[in-house]
């Protein structure tokens, strides 16, 4: 099993929630981040002092998904994140050793 | 001040007893009720009303809105705590030593604890005190109103040295400066027996008293007590706009009663000083606004805010001395310069007015005391202005403000401490000073 | 009351045809329009204006900044659903039942629909009625301004039941109550035929009448509904104090309406009551802060306002009656005994009242209620206080308040159910009840 | 309107030398100070706060807790810019062409920078002018007044355009509606010489030229930016109700310097027309509580609020006019009536009004103004309403309102273009044109 | 090691921070999240605009644990974080390659 | 490729951006966190009610690296985020199965 990890903008999360939904994604996890990478941030002035916040408004989505589902999660969420424009973010892919679900104590595969 | 009241009055004396007109007083005095008039007596009543809002909340989400979200809570309860304290100082003498005939620096004793001031009931004879001041309205009403003057003013200070100082240290400073610096001065500028007032310094409604005297006091505090910790190295955005916004609102609308509530009677007069002080404001948060948006690209919440904060406190004491076209000069100019006051100034010098207190009500109000020496109408008051006389006036209390305060807080420091530790600048004060924070 | 313009009128009844003494009522009654105060009138606008403030946004702030963030519309939407429920209820038989003359318990339906209440334009004559209870403003502003009292009472109650009373069920409650407990309560205190006016108990802006019958049915509901899901284990801070802070800022400058506005009029007694509820204001919040920084450590935001309600609560029903003076130990005492009753009595006895309506206004209300039979000054009133009427008064309200409001709640439980379901507990009764929720 | 002093006044004429009564001036005059009420000008200075508080921070918090969190300080930045420059322009000209006699359409220039508006001391003879509309209060104090009318009514229209319009094109669209479509209006309606005073066209305090006018001016402009950058895709929820709920309280109480303020005076019709004002707002409020309460299963803050804010719009033509019960019915009406424009009526249509300016202001507008014509009361206000009458004043405003609205935003469109880059509206208003943001 | 991170109802986060105390966990992270799945969001609806909000309130808690302590703290965690309606949450465990301790610059076991 | 996770002290976030910068890493996410651990929290009173508050704010930080680059980031952070105090924080590395950037499609290391 993978924990699949994007960091993307956050007006497109309805989007990739859904694209991720219709290929039989049951769950997910949302985060508020800031980002900082190529995308810059802005200026912000009051009264003279200046403050360049570096850091831009990002969420950040976690899906646990199988093996056999990984490629097409990735390809799901790369399509409904895309614009093309510098700050569309990444997908950080991780091995999940184990899943629980908690309600019923189910494991792995079925837990997801 | 002659009232409008006069005519009725003299139609009345011209039936009843003849009587001592109110306006000979030159002391509070015991009179009959009837020679009050109810419909000055009910603007003042409001007045008060609208000054003590202007602290509380106004001043405290003024202030709340521009600091780090750790420290909201504690700036809040700099202008509450002030409110409180300066309500009891003012019962114990303050407002004596202030109000009442004395010599030409200070009040008498005869108020303290507002002893002798007194309201009679109609079944006893029906008779009160006045103040020579105001004598067509209850003293206690005008002890009221000056009492909200005494508290702002000192909450106004606060603004210099926000997120860093204690608040037992603050109370004490506040409390020796109510007394030490506010109560002569105002003697001095305000009652006849005051030697600026005997020498002509005009001030309707306290741009000398109030605010050249808190904005020094905040120039000292910020030079004894030293910069904010990362002052210039973090980032310390106000962390909510919002909050300054309703506060420098409620400032605007709460100022109708400090200046034209400054009349203590609902004439004419009195609407002059509102629509002065309107005009000026308006101006005054256009001018900050432009010359923002032109030096910087954007105008700002904080800035237009800023703005209409300098033509308040510039048409503070002309209004009631100037026409409203007058007043849209005093406030434009007062629009920019506090700008360049509050962006320039401080950077220069490298001192840390973290909310300005000094660029704003120092620099406004010196500027709208000297403006008001050049565009006072004798048609309006009845008096000319002089450029010399106020810029005595002017001198006087920054020199007195700021050496007393200065020394207030050097002694306080070393009796004390005036600063918090690092580690409790760091967490915020909220949290270490108070054990509260906000979600 | 005997008012300051009674002069005026005394001369000019001496020109004009003899005509009767506004003061002689004990009825409404239809008046020539010259019989009214402009001041007087321009005042008790105002003060209307200041009490409908205290309720939305003031009360409402006040309580919403102290429950959890998921529960603060839902806090809001009590005050605000109060205030408009109130307003029908006033016109519908309220302002009839409390304030037209009857029998020793309650008025005459009189008043039904504000029936009877007019105002006949110049062109007609110019007449208009006035209230037997203030002769020199119109009757419209009297019912207006006792309106605005009406409904601050009940919304008071909230405080003890927020965070798991069902909305429908709270209006329910509020409606009944207003109607079967304040509207006699009123009636018995405060108009002549009533039992307690009749029998001497004084209570000048409502000590009596609003603080402890709010606090006693605060009591009676937080011991119906029980306690928070989680109370005592869970963390419940504050979620913002911010809202805390303008809530107690604004009850207090609408507070100066409250009481100074009990005079009906522009006058030297409403200045000494200006003056008292500004001192006790201040007393009590320092009496508070300074109890909570000796046995806990920290002075806190919230400590500080609300030992100023608590001051505001205590010298409610003194105001007019007591010397500023005497408005500072009764202001000092109720920071320091409401502190107490509000962080220990509650946790004593293990009931959940959760913002301390009862702590506060019930506490506060009978400490006021009885000083006021202590330090009432003849010279200021014209009558003098005694303990024991004002206890006979506190007693009556605290029995029947008490008992009629717990009967009211289990009666409406069973009818309907007080409490929300653990799950829109849990969930928040912003969303489970409105469907709405703050960022 | 002849004035509750007249009683007074005759009084003194009789003994004083005859005077022209004030009642009888047709155009601003000079008159001696005791000419005067000061306890009309007591309420009339109160009264212009009141509706200063309206508008900021009133309408500044009931519109930004609306708006979603990016764009909250650009929505409270329209309403204080707004207020800022409406100040300049009525000082201009705005005051003059609207309350100076003058054509059918428009009034003089005479008054232009406030010329001729004086007040000479008391040392200097004691005069000074009052409009012939309100001759028992300073000049100055009704220019002030009327000022914040003028200042309002721009800043309702930003409800419609919110998250989407350049601060720079908003301040030039404001300023000139302000001058070509609001002072002509204000000078049909209100000043004797325009012809649909001279109509008998009935508006108390504005609902036809403040509501309606604003309210259309706002459908016209959301018709020509079109709709917010993913309407009807993305959520746009309201950011923080908690701002919403103290605006609308701020309105509510406000409103009584706007209704009861219109009449000029402390009197009875004042008293009249705060009652009616509260007893709409609490129907209107109730009503669509429990229209949302049935049709959607839930009763919401925002609910409330907007009813509150649209028995406020609707009773404002009326009060003055009605008795208290036919406010009721008005009230309600509105209540009901708005909830279904503001819910339905837009997205039939498919407009983006974001904040409902036109679904409340201009639907409950309309509503008042004919519904005044229904209830209008001979004994109240010695004339008869008429429901065509009223139509052709709803007519005119509505049809040269929109026109001209429309207009000028096309014009300005093709100037500087109305409307952020789709980025700035993404990134939000706050940042991308202030430069700030609130944590 | 491992890093054990489980999703939760925000109102059990004290219960399953002293569970994991009780067995000896020195340190956890905890992050307010969104979470989607089977557990419905709610709906609101403003002047007749509905928004189904999907999201419903999520604790997340980040636990690194030696490998020995691993089952026990899943155990911990699953049993207080328990209340057997729909939405109580998931558990992911991740391999942790190294630990450091920031102050210290301890390692690994160490560290943790 | 690996992702390191730092948790630190809020204020030393800028600090720690700049020197991770200054070695050549391109970007990071930053989420705001509570930490629970060694370093005490702090105790609030409301009206007599005591609450203590376990957690302290923390911020941590994930920056995706190649093996490469690994230790001298690791090293960046230690020595930047370092006060010495308790509370400075711990680091976690985590192995990356794979990266995305969503904007061009590149995969793993020039993705980063
Ligand atoms: N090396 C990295 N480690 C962790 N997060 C990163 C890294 N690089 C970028 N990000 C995240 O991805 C977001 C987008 O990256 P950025 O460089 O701005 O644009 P792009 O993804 O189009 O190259 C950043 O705001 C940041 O949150
Ligand atoms: N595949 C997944 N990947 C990441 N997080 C998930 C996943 N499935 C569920 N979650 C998280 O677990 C929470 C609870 O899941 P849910 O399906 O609602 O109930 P249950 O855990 O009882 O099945 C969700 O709100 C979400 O935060
Ligand atoms: N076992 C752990 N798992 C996850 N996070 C931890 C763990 N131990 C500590 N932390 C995080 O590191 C922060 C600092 O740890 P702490 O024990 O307070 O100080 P130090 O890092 O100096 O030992 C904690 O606030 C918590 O956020």
């Amino acid at each position: 099993m993978k924990l699949v990890t994007a960091i993307i903008k956050p007006f497109k999360l309805d989007e990739v929630r859904k694209a991720v939904s219709d290929i039989g994604v049951q769950g997910l996890t949302v985060t508020e981040v800031r980002g900082f990478g190529r995308q810059r941030g802005h200026t912000e002035i009051y009264r003279g002092a200046e403050y360049v916040v570096e850091f831009v408004p990002k969420t950040k989505i976690e899906v646990a998904v199988t093996d056999a589902m990984l490629e097409s999660v990735i390809e799901a969420i790369q399509t409904s994140a895309h614009t093309g424009k510098v700050g569309d973010g990444k997908i950080f892919v991780f091995a999940l050793t184990q899943v629980v679900r908690i309600r019923t104590g189910e494991r792995d595969a079925s837990a997801i | 001040m002659i009232k409008r009241s006069k005519g009725l009055l003299l139609l009345m004396s011209a039936l009843c007893a003849p009587l001592a007109h109110a306006d000979q007083l030159t002391a509070p005095a015991l009179v009959s009720a009837d020679k009050l008039s109810a419909g000055d007596t009910a603007w003042m009543l409001t007045s008060t009303a609208l000054v003590l809002m202007m602290c509380v909340p106004g001043l405290a989400l003024f202030y709340g809105g521009m600091v780090r979200k750790k420290n909201v809570l504690a700036t809040l309860m700099q202008s509450f705590g002030c409110t409180c304290v300066v309500t009891i100082l003012w019962w114990l003498i303050g407002y004596s030593w202030a109000f009442t005939p004395g010599n030409r620096f200070i009040g008498s004793s005869a108020r303290a604890l507002f002893g002798g001031m007194t309201y009679i009931h109609d079944d006893a004879g029906g008779k009160l005190t006045v103040s020579h001041l105001a004598p067509t309205i209850p003293e206690s009403v005008y002890a009221m109103f000056q009492m909200t003057f005494a508290i702002i003013t000192p909450a106004l200070i606060a603004g210099a040295f926000a997120d860093r100082m204690k608040f037992s240290a603050m109370l004490i400073f506040l409390s020796a400066w109510s007394l030490i610096v506010y109560a002569p001065i105002a003697h001095m500028v305000w009652e006849p027996t005051g030697w600026l007032n005997a020498a002509g310094v005009l001030d309707y409604a306290g741009g000398t008293v109030v605010h050249i005297n808190a904005g020094v006091a905040g120039l000292a505090s910020c030079l004894v007590l030293g910069k904010r910790l990362g002052y210039g190295r973090e980032a310390m955005p106000p962390h909510n706009l919002t909050l300054t916004l309703i506060g420098a609102s409620l400032l605007w609308v709460g100022w109708f009663g400090f200046n034209a509530g400054s009349a203590t009677a609902a004439d004419g007069r009195a609407g002059m000083a509102m629509l002065a002080t309107q005009m000026a404001t308006g101006a005054a948060a256009l001018g900050w606004m432009f010359a923002e948006w032109f030096s910087k690209g954007k105008p700002s919440v904080l800035g237009i805010a800023s703005g209409a904060v300098a033509g308040l406190v510039a048409i503070t004491p002309a209004s009631g001395y100037v026409a409203p076209s007058a007043a849209v000069v005093i406030g434009l100019s007062a629009g920019v310069v506090c700008y360049f006051a509050a962006t320039s100034l401080k950077h220069l010098f490298g001192y840390d007015d973290s909310l300005d207190a000094f660029g704003v009500h120092g620099i406004g109000g010196i500027l709208g005391a000297l403006l008001t020496g050049v565009f006072a109408s004798k048609e309006i008051s009845g008096v000319d202005g002089s450029l010399l006389t106020q810029a005595k006036g002017v001198l006087t209390t920054v020199v007195y403000g700021f050496v007393v305060s200065y020394a207030l807080l050097v002694v306080i420091d070393k009796l004390v401490g005036l600063r918090v530790t690092e580690e409790q600048e760091r967490e915020g004060l909220d949290i270490s000073l108070h054990g509260e924070s906000i979600e």
